[in-house]
């Protein structure tokens, strides 16, 4: 299936009603085994049962930076090779990446507040991650603004990779920020030590979250190509009571 | 009294469909909220003290820089020659155009405020009275903003003109707003006095705003 | 399964984890339903894309 | 119902676009207002609807409503056409029918201008002719005694044009008055004509 014959919106569509029911069930499978892992692996010796928090955190950053790598890829789509489906996968994964990414700062502050006593504190790692969420909304005001979907598309990918680029810059500016200012009061948020017992739900949440991202942005791209078929539509009933 | 109505909700739904500028506003705010710590350090202690006028003057920003669009939109799409031509004396056109504006972009400000005090790793006691000022200062911010907005048509240049032309008259709200505030959270001075006058503050600019605002319109179209 | 001292930041956590996912399925349901009737009653009223045959309406 | 005016001038940017116009108008006649662009046609028409101050000269309404100016009695059909394109094309013309109008017939004017199965279609989607003839259906959808027309047959087509010149002859019989700026003859058979700039 060359990547070409998915450039037909209707086939892309047939497939996609195919695919979901069973990324959906996939999905509810991992989540059910990871769950019953995470809960049942045993606590980190220093930080006790609040660990379980990162079976959640670490995910959702993975996933946030997911969004934003699927959306690059679709912004060469766009931009380079011109594939009408590239737009759409883009604009449907920008929602669903900031919502993980919010998530990932959601449960990095819950986790914190056990141990920092504050819910917020300027680690290096949570920064970056909070400027990456801010990105993800300058997109999508992006797209919110932009009416006309093709005007939109271009605008949007040529951010998308500007951010890509600047990503890992902001990330060592970020740090070396951290570091100039190393407050005596913040426990450098070390990442704990992975012991296999931990290891395994990790990656299984991981993998379930990635199957919920994949459901989620096959039906939001089926959405996106649904709402412009009915804006087709609606410029040929414009020109049709026109004659 | 209908036209009004049909002016507000007309205002509010044009704001809150693609392409309006409703949650732009709280984005900046957002934004430069989170700045801040990159310039001044990771340092709580001092983030906590600075936090209340660190989102006074995000908040200042953000609503002033919104109301850049207040007239220019309408100026341009002929819909602003209709307004003055309507039964509704142009001045409660005007308020009711500002009331949708301070609903679709300042309140976003006032609900995203505690949350950007998380950032700023204020206690919950003082983001709560930190919205509150917000809550009573950001009419002022928006019927001195109008004012700006008129003569920013009449003038047919926007943006930064506005910033400049309306940021001294805000001054005393920006004073009264930061020292209610933090007479709440550090407080030798009574949280009472300051915050009282900021509200004296809103309820004059709320009559002065809209009739500046109607005079620069009428005197200045050609 | 004791959650420990700190229960109930492990519970907000899961808990926010869950209504996020649930706001997402929310969104991508509303979102396809509506999608689907503005599409039923644009064909409704005889509008058809260009690419298929152009029945008059 | 008589609508006049008495040696009206418009000095704008210290060049006088037009001085010593004259006119009065009747229930049920109409003006076209004619001459090169830059001859102060639509000025002459802002300054009727009140949006525009007058240099000089005298403006009156008479045994229109007492207590309302000529702007709050009068269409005024600009070059913009004062729509909103992320409302649709009912949304549109029911706001300015609910603002200018007590109780608008949003419905009866859409079937006017031949829009009606178009209401629910986002104005963004419209062609400039559709969007002339959804702004000239505010004129049906309010009553008001006088409209102001400043080229009102740019950007429709010929039936739509008749369709026009159809609402301003009803207009007039029911009593009204019409004061249009155009270039050439708009379908307005019995009006008098006043060239500005004629030096």
């Amino acid at each position: 299936m060359a990547l070409i014959d998915l450039a037909n919106p209707s086939r892309f569509l047939a497939l996609a009603g195919r695919a979901l029911p069973w990324l959906a069930f996939a999905t509810a499978l991992a989540f059910g085994v990871g769950l019953v892992m995470a809960f049942n692996a045993p606590d980190d010796y220093q930080q006790g049962a609040t660990v379980k928090i990162m079976f959640l955190h670490v995910p959702a950053a993975w996933l946030g930076m997911f969004g934003w790598t699927l959306m690059s890829l679709s912004a060469f789509g766009t931009l380079v090779w011109r594939h009408p489906l590239a737009d759409v996968a883009a604009k449907a994964a920008v929602p669903i990446g900031a919502a993980f990414t919010l998530l990932c700062l959601v449960t990095g502050s819950l986790w914190g507040r056990p141990m920092w006593g504050t819910s917020w504190v300027w680690d290096a790692r949570l920064t970056s991650v909070l400027v990456l969420f801010l990105m993800y909304l300058g997109v999508m005001a992006l797209y919110r603004t932009a009416e006309d979907p093709a005007r939109g598309a271009r605008a949007a990918a040529i951010l998308t990779l500007v951010g890509a680029i600047n990503l890992p810059i902001i990330k060592f500016s970020v740090d070396w920020w951290n570091t100039l200012h190393q407050p005596a009061s913040v426990i450098r948020l070390g990442a704990p030590a992975i012991h296999p017992a931990i290891l395994t739900p990790l990656l299984v949440m991981a993998l379930a979250f990635l199957l919920l991202f994949l459901t989620l942005h096959l039906a939001a791209m089926r959405n996106e190509i649904l709402r412009r078929r009915v804006r087709t539509l609606r410029l040929i009933q414009a020109d049709e009571s026109h004659a | 009294m209908k036209e009004l109505a049909a002016l507000l909700m007309r205002d509010i739904k044009l704001a809150v469909r693609a392409g309006g500028g409703a949650l732009i506003g709280a984005l900046f705010f957002l934004i430069v909220a989170t700045l801040l710590p990159f310039a001044i350090g990771p340092d709580l202690a001092l983030l906590a003290r600075i936090g209340p006028a660190m989102l006074w003057i995000g908040a200042l920003l953000a609503s002033l820089l919104a109301l850049d669009r207040l007239f220019a939109t309408d100026y341009e799409d002929g819909s602003l020659d209709l307004i003055m031509m309507g039964r509704a004396p142009l001045e409660f056109a005007i308020l009711a155009k500002a009331l949708a504006h301070w609903l679709t972009t300042a309140l976003p400000l006032v609900v995203v405020a505690p949350l950007l005090g998380l950032l700023l790793n204020m206690e919950f006691q003082s983001m709560t009275f930190v919205a509150l000022t917000l809550l009573a200062g950001t009419p002022a911010l928006t019927c001195i903003g109008l004012i700006g907005a008129a003569l920013a048509v009449t003038l047919r240049r926007g943006g930064l003109l506005l910033a400049v032309l309306v940021l001294p008259l805000t001054i005393p709200v920006l004073i009264f707003g930061v020292a209610a505030s933090n007479a709440a959270i550090a407080g030798p001075v009574p949280f009472g006095p300051p915050f009282t006058i900021l509200c004296a503050l809103s309820l004059a600019s709320i009559v002065i705003g809209p009739f500046a605002a109607a005079a620069a319109l009428r005197h200045g179209l050609e | 399964m004791n959650l420990g001292a700190h229960a109930g930041f492990i519970v907000a956590a899961y808990a926010a984890a869950a209504a996020m996912v649930g706001v997402l399925i929310l969104w991508v349901a509303l979102d396809y339903r509506a999608q689907r009737r503005s599409l039923d009653e644009l064909e409704q009223r005889g509008i058809t894309r260009r690419s298929q045959t152009k029945e008059t309406p | 119902m008589r609508l006049w005016a008495e040696n009206l001038a418009c000095v704008r940017g210290g060049r006088e676009v037009f001085a010593g116009v004259s006119f009065a108008l009747g229930s049920g006649e109409a003006l076209l207002v004619t001459g090169r662009n830059g001859a102060g046609k639509s000025s002459l028409l802002r300054m009727v609807a009140g949006l525009l101050r007058r240099s000089a000269g005298s403006l009156g309404l008479d045994a229109g409503e007492a207590d309302h100016s000529i702007a709050e009695q009068a269409h005024y059909l600009g070059h913009q056409d004062a729509l909103k394109p992320s409302l649709s094309v009912l949304e549109n013309l029911s706001f300015w029918g609910a603002y200018l109008g007590a109780s608008p017939a949003s419905g009866k004017a859409l079937d006017a201008v031949g829009l009606r199965d178009l209401s629910g279609l986002p104005a963004a989607y419209l062609s400039a002719g559709q969007r002339r003839r959804l702004s000239i259906a505010r004129l049906v959808a309010v009553k008001r005694p006088i409209w102001l027309l400043d080229e009102p047959t740019s950007a429709l087509d010929s039936p739509a044009q008749s369709q026009l010149a159809e609402l301003m002859r009803g207009h007039l019989h029911g009593g009204g008055i019409i004061v249009a700026a155009a270039h050439g003859p708009i379908g307005l058979e019995r009006a008098r004509e006043l060239k500005l700039g004629a030096a």
